[in-house]
């Protein structure tokens, strides 16, 4: 049991804690009207790259959803006809779903992604009405066709896909340190105080 | 001159494609004298006597061969291997277009000593001429009765049977040449199990060269002992060399073993006006390189194993200092990797690799680490194949760049190395 | 001529306006003071410094679903809160506020006025008791059997200690005690009774750190678990009112009620009482926010084996005093 | 491995750890006793060693080459070193040579995740490659055949797929073609690849260079649910792993473990006959016939109604009036309840003979699949099992080409085996290949039970001989042997099911309830006299996936299950109980069969056996058969076949006779309502021998079409095929096609020629080759 003085000084410590904080700044931001800068590879909601010519990135392997601790990825591969390439290799996501609900921001599908096609860009307001609108299929995770960055793998004469070794190669040219440029729908996304607009 | 004629003996002044001509020089007595008087044993004795080591490219010695064949009962069968491919080599093809009646004979005499009733003779399907002369032999042959059933008298019967290639070098091995045989994909087979016990339609059989087989008769005339005494104790007898290359005289030339390469490159007429040789490649193309100061070595099979090549098939190749080794290596390399049959990994993989590496450095695209990765290459694809093709390519290739390296390097252009560390 | 039960009814309307207004800002001042302690700037969404806060709450509590579990006894989960509610109000009817709130309005000049709120307090802690067991679930019961505990532990130590003030005042007229008070406030001669009656007080209004009858980490709400809505506002209601009822009655025994500090007589008494009530809420919150809650035995510990003794002690020495002085 | 010696065993050292195996084992299997990892591409247990890939590289002491494990028999002392630097920098050489020309798609490879070339990469493999140039570029996605496509960028040359296809199947036509590195896997007559198993040679595939085009980029192998359980598609019992994923059977795949039944191997139909449960067609709800229309209805009102329509029937002229027909489709648990309920209700007309097939019990001489390929002497009588049961015709072809057994078949079928066969043509060339003969194995299709009787007594004549005899039934359903074991035949005098259509043609049965059959397609009588006789039955329920033929006379209809989609067990051919497990979800508003028993049991208030008892009776061990072949108890008064007669002597006036033979992708039902399979499936088609053909001038890809020789009953627009295979004067159709139903033609029925259609008068998309 401690002493009487001492039982007085941890109250008077633990009153003099609590009333200090009553008086110093506080660090709350006042979102939405005040957006704070988010970190340059915060995780947010993920978009689906494409190639410069308009074809996605994407080619179905599910390397995304088994990586993925959360279970929220959902893929599966579909064939590319001849005459309607969508990838270049010979398989393309036919279904590509995330369920940002499930989803934990980890960025592990980034990291398992062969072809750079799944990216998290810096957006994260999300919030919605309805939990079926929080499963993100292709039509909402696909950049617009212009939107697409960088040249794709050889396509050798018939439609025949290239080695995905090369993109594979290029993927280890990423600067991890800098990461990814933070997109919206392809577009590049400004730093500003007042959080990430569209440039 | 140490040149012999023992199995060239009347070939350019006779015409030895007639039976007549063949018959009047002593031929066939041997058939006739081991069908009469000698038992299978007795000749497979006297080939083991005599030493005689195959003459297609391995050595073996002819009548260990013979004995490693089962004694079940079951029937057996002879091979005579006139797929003759090997880059450098001539000498089974004008052994069949000039002497067919004596590779005839020494197939039969072959046949009856390991107690076989169907000789088999592979042609290499480029030998369009060579086939007709031989099938013409074959028929006087049997029409004088030296082939077929009861042959002089005798409860022996035999056929030969010929059959052509089509022309793919690995059908010169052995158990690919019995698959060639059998109507299947040349390719060689799995060892074990070994031909002389499972061969040709899974029957005993043995595959021998046309030269060894050819030099038969003349061991059962001359005896054992006679053959025995020429050349060195461990790889008696006479030898037809195919020397080619840069010499004023390439040709057949029919030599004892045991002659020093040097005055081989005499008989074949020395190197050309002010040259100098600087390699040789002594036995075809899967040998590896000996350069100017071995050329005093004498030429048999022991000797040239002792320095790291072989004998072979007997093709001597001169190089003078006038040859441009990356291109030299690039076109054996190309044969490899064309004729590889694609069955074994690293013959199939790993001739393409040099071939197109090669290609790369003469073209222009050479790297500084090529040459490492020609030597790394090669050595790695050795000694791991089904068969010997794939390990052919090493010597040759391997013995030139570690020579004449700055040749090599003069071709490299680019010097960074575009190896990612792993 | 205006009827006295006019008369009355307007009183009574005024003094509920001002109680329930008081309730909603000490309840938004609650939130604010713990939100800064807790380094957060607190509602501040509806209306300005989130003054509208409270209304919008009210709104929300109205509108939200009253529900009665099946195993409730209806009637008497019906009752409760507001059994809880009239104690919790009736007492504003006997407190004094001001000098001219007793006298010229009549308003809490109750010659026994301290024994009325401890009867109507004492009567509020029924309505805990039956709601936690007419909801017919375990953790309410458990809260209300802790209630009712609790409640018997501390009242002792609670009365004990204001004794000490009337045995000096000489009178059970709030009136009287504050007037009794003009010279020395006496927190001075009764401190100890002062901290007895704050500990004890804060174990009666059920709040931190002595809210176990509430204990969201082991009862989830205590006896108010089953209620919604705005039977569980009335619940809401009738907490801060006590508190409020607390801070009053803690003025008017120890801090000399309207008695004005310092001779500053100018300001009115009504501020003074405010001030020193105000000041005594802000001591609750301040209390939530760094006390974290005690353990049930320690509880019942503390409240019999220290408080009440204690309290006696205290008891007493005044008594002992007061009939020396007097004497 | 002719000479059974008594087996010696070798002792060696093996990593260090001393090993014994029996002599003549290879290294790399010897390995497998040891904790230790042989990598393995070309080697193949069932295949044997081809000394192709190198990987397999060990180093044995005394030998100053590195070894391959797969092609090195033990020797007595022998030293070998699975690992250490030696043996490690040949396996990385050969792992870089491997890895050189072949592309790194891996994530979108059907085989990455279960590729041996991906694991030991990972072992083995370098990181980066020191290839400069581009990699070697081969034909992608080439179309082999219908059931495969070829990336022969990943190839790397092992030939398990040619090899499987000369070994296993004896076919012959995949062949490596070319050589070296611009070697490809392909066809020797440049045909598409088509067989009965080729579906085997994806599963072979180390790499993903071989993929099933139903598989194709469909899942990822960590996505599938693996569930194990027996194929339902013929009587052979095959075990396969069923692969499942988001509801939907991604693939279905051989159990490499089940060397007892299936061998290792799956046929095409077991594997590809995947895609019906989830057709359109499929009956997913209750349907009560309106007048012309069916409405679809509750399950509570379609058992009401079943029960009602039963007690009617039953009330107005007793059990006698009351008939079921439960066909191969049924697990044994459901037969035995079935069996239970009509036993509880009186009924004694119970059959599962909706076809052909009139017996499914060997008798006396059941033997077992490795009784089978042990035989000397295999004799095929009727339908050859390369069609009911191909997998057991791969133990065949292996008895025949590595055991040196003789197959001989009797009856007008071709066998279809691929190994040389003896067609016999007379009980006397019957017995004269048995002389000398200890081990023989019968097969026989179960169709004509009086050449099944003659066949009995030959096989006790051989027995008593010393003969050591093994018999097999290879019939058309799945189940038959369990139906027939259970009590799903007539009991007490009761009708069998061509006495029902009779009692039902007369008027006399009043309710008949099928499940899983469909006799209009399949039973002797014909499609036309069935459908006549099933429509005179005033309430006829049938529990089926799709309105065939037969449900289409239904007044109800009850929506079943699929074998993936119910737990059970069936009995195969050689007698062995064996597991069916779900291995999907069944689509709402179908029940199994069993399921709506116990409710139509419940609406009935009929007492039926519990869960135990169910199970009990229904894994019970099979009692010891008596009878044999052609019993008489089987006997249903319907000559389905004239096997026999055809055999001997020469056909009647018109000069044709027909046999009606099956196919594997025959047979309506599954694979008729599976569109996958659409290139599989066979066209109505009439083989004959190219001496038959000829003498009746029809040739190739023409179209006619085959009368009875009553003139009632014709099959139009057979397309003409020529096999040199085929006997003469005899033309050979498929039975149980929608199309062209044969079922009222029976073998060894004289035929005549009808109208025919020169192959150029047809459409060219018509012809087929």
């Amino acid at each position: 049991m401690q002493s009487f003085g001492g039982a007085v000084m941890a109250l008077y410590r633990g009153f003099a804690t609590t009333l200090q904080f009553a008086f110093q700044k506080k660090p709350t931001v006042q979102y939405p009207s005040v957006r704070k800068q988010h970190a340059p590879r915060f995780h947010g909601l993920h978009e689906l790259r494409r190639y410069a010519d308009g074809k996605e990135r994407c080619i179905g392997c599910e390397l995304c959803a088994i990586a993925c601790p959360a279970n929220a990825i959902t893929v599966i591969g579909a064939e590319n006809a001849p005459d309607d390439r969508r990838s270049p290799g010979e398989r393309f996501a036919g279904r590509y779903e995330i369920d940002e609900l499930r989803c934990i921001f980890c960025g592990l599908c980034e990291e398992a992604c062969p072809t750079d096609a799944i990216v998290l860009t810096p957006r994260f307001e999300m919030a919605d009405y309805r939990r079926g609108s929080f499963i993100y299929s292709k039509d909402r995770l696909l950049v617009p066709p212009d939107a697409g960055v960088g040249a794709p793998p050889d396509e050798r004469p018939g439609g025949i896909p290239a080695d995905l070794g090369w993109v594979t190669e290029q993927k280890s040219t990423v600067d991890i340190a800098r990461g990814y440029d933070a997109t919206y729908n392809g577009a590049k996304l400004k730093d500003e105080h007042k959080g990430l607009t569209l440039q | 001159m140490p040149v012999v004629n023992v199995l060239t003996d009347g070939i350019g002044e006779v015409n030895l494609r007639d039976i007549d001509v063949y018959r009047n020089r002593g031929g066939y007595a041997q058939w006739q004298r081991a069908l009469t008087e000698l038992q299978p044993e007795n000749i497979a004795q006297m080939t083991s006597d005599s030493g005689l080591r195959g003459r297609g490219g391995a050595g073996f010695p002819t009548g260990r061969k013979w004995s490693f064949l089962p004694k079940n009962g079951r029937p057996r069968y002879l091979v005579c291997n006139c797929d003759e491919a090997e880059p450098g080599t001539f000498k089974d093809h004008m052994l069949l277009l000039e002497t067919p009646h004596q590779v005839l004979e020494g197939i039969l005499l072959g046949a009856y000593a390991i107690g076989s009733h169907h000789a088999f003779m592979y042609i290499r399907g480029e030998f369009e001429q060579g086939y007709r002369v031989f099938m013409e032999a074959l028929a006087q042959a049997r029409a004088a009765g030296f082939v077929g059933q009861n042959v002089f008298g005798t409860d022996y019967g035999i056929e030969v049977t010929v059959h052509r290639g089509a022309g793919a070098y690995i059908c010169g091995e052995e158990t690919a040449l019995l698959n060639s045989l059998e109507g299947k994909r040349g390719e060689p087979r799995l060892k074990p199990p070994f031909p002389a016990v499972k061969g040709l339609y899974g029957e005993p059989t043995v595959v021998n060269n046309v030269e060894t087989l050819a030099t038969l008769p003349h061991i059962l005339k001359n005896g054992p002992q006679w053959f025995a005494s020429v050349g060195p104790p461990r790889s008696p007898g006479f030898k037809i060399v195919s020397v080619s290359g840069h010499v004023r005289r390439p040709g057949n030339y029919e030599v004892p073993l045991g002659t020093p390469l040097r005055e081989l490159l005499e008989i074949a007429g020395g190197p050309r006006e002010g040259r100098t040789i600087v390699a040789v490649q002594p036995g075809g193309g899967s040998s590896a390189c000996l350069f100017a100061e071995d050329l005093d070595l004498p030429y048999d099979f022991d000797t040239m194993a002792q320095h790291g090549t072989m004998l072979g098939s007997g093709a001597i190749v001169f190089f003078d200092e006038t040859t441009n080794f990356v291109e030299a290596a690039l076109a054996l390399v190309r044969f490899f990797a064309h004729e590889s049959c694609g069955q074994c990994t690293p013959c199939r993989e790993g001739g393409h690799w040099l071939e197109v590496t090669l290609n790369r450095i003469l073209s222009g695209g050479g790297l500084d680490s090529d040459i490492d990765l020609l030597l790394s290459v090669s050595h790695q694809l050795t000694g791991i194949n089904l068969c010997p093709l794939g390990d052919s390519i090493e010597p040759f290739l391997a013995s030139v760049v570690r020579r004449f390296e700055p040749q090599f390097r003069g071709y490299v252009r680019r010097p960074e190395s575009i190896l990612v560390s792993a | 001529m205006i009827p006295w039960w006019a008369i009355a009814l307007i009183k009574a309307a005024v003094i509920l306006f001002v109680v329930v207004t008081t309730f909603a800002y000490s309840m938004l001042f609650e939130r604010k003071i713990m939100a800064w302690m807790q380094l957060r700037p607190g509602p501040n969404r509806v209306g300005p410094w989130g003054m509208m806060q409270p209304a919008a709450d009210a709104a929300k509590m109205m509108f939200k679903e009253d529900l009665t579990p099946e195993t409730a006894d209806p009637l008497i989960y019906r009752l409760a809160p507001f059994i809880s509610l009239v104690c919790a109000m009736g007492t504003f009817a006997i407190i004094p506020f001001s000098e001219s709130s007793a006298g010229i309005w009549g308003m809490g000049n109750v010659n026994a006025g301290i024994l009325v709120i401890f009867a109507l307090t004492s009567i509020g802690v029924y309505g805990i008791s039956l709601a936690g067991w007419s909801s017919g679930s375990k953790f309410p019961l458990l809260g209300s059997v802790r209630s009712t505990a609790q409640m018997i532990s501390y009242e002792l130590a609670l009365t004990m200690s204001v004794i000490g003030v009337l045995i000096l005042a000489g009178t059970t007229s709030l009136v009287g005690i504050v007037h009794a008070q003009r010279g020395l406030w006496y927190i001075a001669p009764q401190l100890v009774g002062f901290i007895i009656f704050i500990i004890a007080s804060v174990a009666e209004t059920n709040r931190a750190p002595f809210d176990l009858v509430e204990a969201e980490s082991e009862l989830v709400g205590g006896f108010h678990t089953e209620y919604s809505g705005l039977r569980f506002g009335l619940f809401f209601i009738a907490e801060y009112l006590n508190m409020i009822t607390v801070a009053c009655i803690a003025t008017l025994l120890f801090l000399g009620g309207w008695n004005p500090l310092f001779g500053l007589s100018i300001v009115p008494g009504i501020v003074w009482f405010i001030v020193k009530a105000g000041l005594f809420i802000f001591m609750y919150i301040w209390l939530r926010t760094t006390l974290p809650r005690l353990r049930y035995d320690r509880l019942m510990n503390f409240g019999w084996k220290f408080l009440l003794p204690v309290a006696t002690l205290n008891l007493m020495v005044t008594a002992a005093v007061v009939a020396v002085t007097a004497g | 491995m002719t000479e059974a010696g008594p087996p010696q065993s070798v002792s060696l050292t093996i990593d260090g750890t001393p090993v014994t195996v029996p002599a003549g084992t290879l290294v790399v299997e010897a390995a497998k006793t040891v904790d230790t990892d042989v990598p393995v591409y070309c080697y193949h247990p069932k295949l044997g060693p081809a000394g192709l890939c190198r990987i397999c590289l060990v180093e044995i002491e005394r030998l100053p080459k590195l070894q391959i494990a797969c092609n090195t028999p033990v020797a007595e002392g022998m030293v070998v070193h699975t690992h250490g630097q030696k043996v490690e920098d040949g396996r990385r050489a050969v792992m870089e040579f491997l890895l050189l020309n072949h592309p790194l798609d891996c994530p979108i490879c059907d085989k990455g995740g279960e590729c041996d070339l991906q694991d030991f990469s990972m072992a083995y493999g370098q990181g980066a490659s020191r290839l400069a140039d581009a990699k070697a570029s081969k034909p992608k996605a080439l179309d082999l055949g219908p059931t495969i496509v070829l990336d022969d960028e990943r190839c790397i040359v092992c030939q398990r797929c040619t090899r499987f296809d000369d070994i296993i199947t004896r076919e012959r036509s995949l062949v490596v073609k070319d050589r070296g590195q611009r070697d490809v896997i392909a066809t020797a007559s440049g045909e598409p690849y088509r067989s009965n198993f080729s579906g085997n040679v994806t599963e072979l595939c180390p790499v993903g260079a071989l993929t099933s085009k139903t598989y194709r980029f469909k899942s990822r192998p960590w996505d599938n649910h693996r569930t194990a359980t027996t194929c339902t598609q013929c009587s052979v019992g095959c075990q396969l792993f069923v692969d499942e994923r988001y509801g939907t059977i991604a693939r279905t795949m051989s159990v490499p473990s089940d060397d007892a039944i299936s061998d290792g191997w799956l046929c095409d139909r077991g594997r590809y006959n995947i895609g019906f449960y989830a057709d359109a067609r499929r009956i997913t709800a209750p349907l009560l016939r309106r007048g012309e229309q069916y409405v679809q209805i509750g399950w509570d009102d379609a058992v009401e109604a079943w029960a009602a329509g039963l007690r009617d029937a039953l009330g107005a002229a007793g059990p006698q009036a009351v008939g079921v027909l439960g066909g191969g489709r049924l697990l044994n648990e459901e037969i035995v309840l079935l069996v239970a309920l009509m036993q509880e209700l009186g009924v004694t007309n119970l059959d599962w003979r909706a076809g052909r097939q009139r017996q499914a019990t060997p008798g006396r001489y059941a033997g077992t699949y490795a009784e089978l390929e042990a035989a000397q002497l295999i004799l095929a009588v009727g339908r050859p099992p390369s069609q009911t049961a191909p997998v057991l015709d791969l133990r065949i072809r292996k008895a025949v080409s590595q055991r040196g057994a003789r197959y001989v078949t009797y009856g007008g079928h071709a066998a279809g085996s691929f190994v040389g066969v003896t067609p016999l043509r007379s009980a006397d060339d019957v017995e004269n290949v048995l002389s000398g003969v200890e081990r023989v194995a019968v097969v026989w299709d179960g169709i004509d039970l009086e050449l099944g009787a003659r066949l009995a007594s030959a096989i006790d004549g051989w027995v008593a001989r010393g003969v050591s005899v093994t018999t097999y039934l290879s019939g058309e359903a799945n189940n038959a042997r369990g139906a027939e074991a259970l009590g799903m035949v007539p009991r007490s005098g009761g009708l069998p099911f061509t006495g029902m259509l009779d009692a039902a043609q007369n008027g006399r049965l009043r309710s008949l309830s099928i499940f899983g059959a469909n006799p209009v397609l399949h039973h002797p009588l014909g499609g036309a006299s069935v459908a006549n006789a099933l429509e005179r039955i005033p309430f006829l329920v049938v529990s089926e996936l799709f309105l065939t033929e037969t449900a289409q006379r239904a007044h109800l209809i009850l929506p079943a299950r699929t074998g993936f989609e119910k737990a059970g067990h069936v009995i195969n051919l050689a007698g062995d109980v064996l597991p069916v497990h779900q291995a999907h979800a069944a689509p709402p508003g179908t029940l199994a069969d069993g399921d709506m028993l116990v409710a139509l049991a419940a609406e009935l208030a009929a007492e039926v056996p519990g869960p135990e008892d169910v199970l009990a009776r229904a894994t019970a061990a099979l009692p010891a058969a008596t009878h044999g072949f052609g019993d008489a108890a089987y006997s249903e008064g319907v000559t389905a076949s004239k096997s026999d007669g055809m055999a001997a002597g020469k056909p009647g006036g018109g000069g044709l006779r027909i046999a009606v033979g099956s196919d594997i992708f025959a047979g309506g039902g599954t694979i008729w309502f599976d569109e996958t399979l659409a290139e599989l499936r066979p066209d109505p088609a009439a083989t004959l021998s190219p001496a038959t053909a000829a003498r009746l001038d029809v040739h190739i890809g023409d179209r006619l079409d085959l009368l009875s020789s009553s003139g009632d009953d014709s099959l139009q627009g057979l397309v003409v095929r020529i096999d040199a295979g085929a006997p003469d004067d005899v033309v050979a159709v498929i039975d149980g096609l929608p199309e062209a139903p044969a079922n009222s033609f029976a073998d060894g029925d004289n035929v005549v020629l009808g109208a025919r259609r020169a192959a150029d008068a047809l459409e060219p998309a018509l012809v087929l080759p």
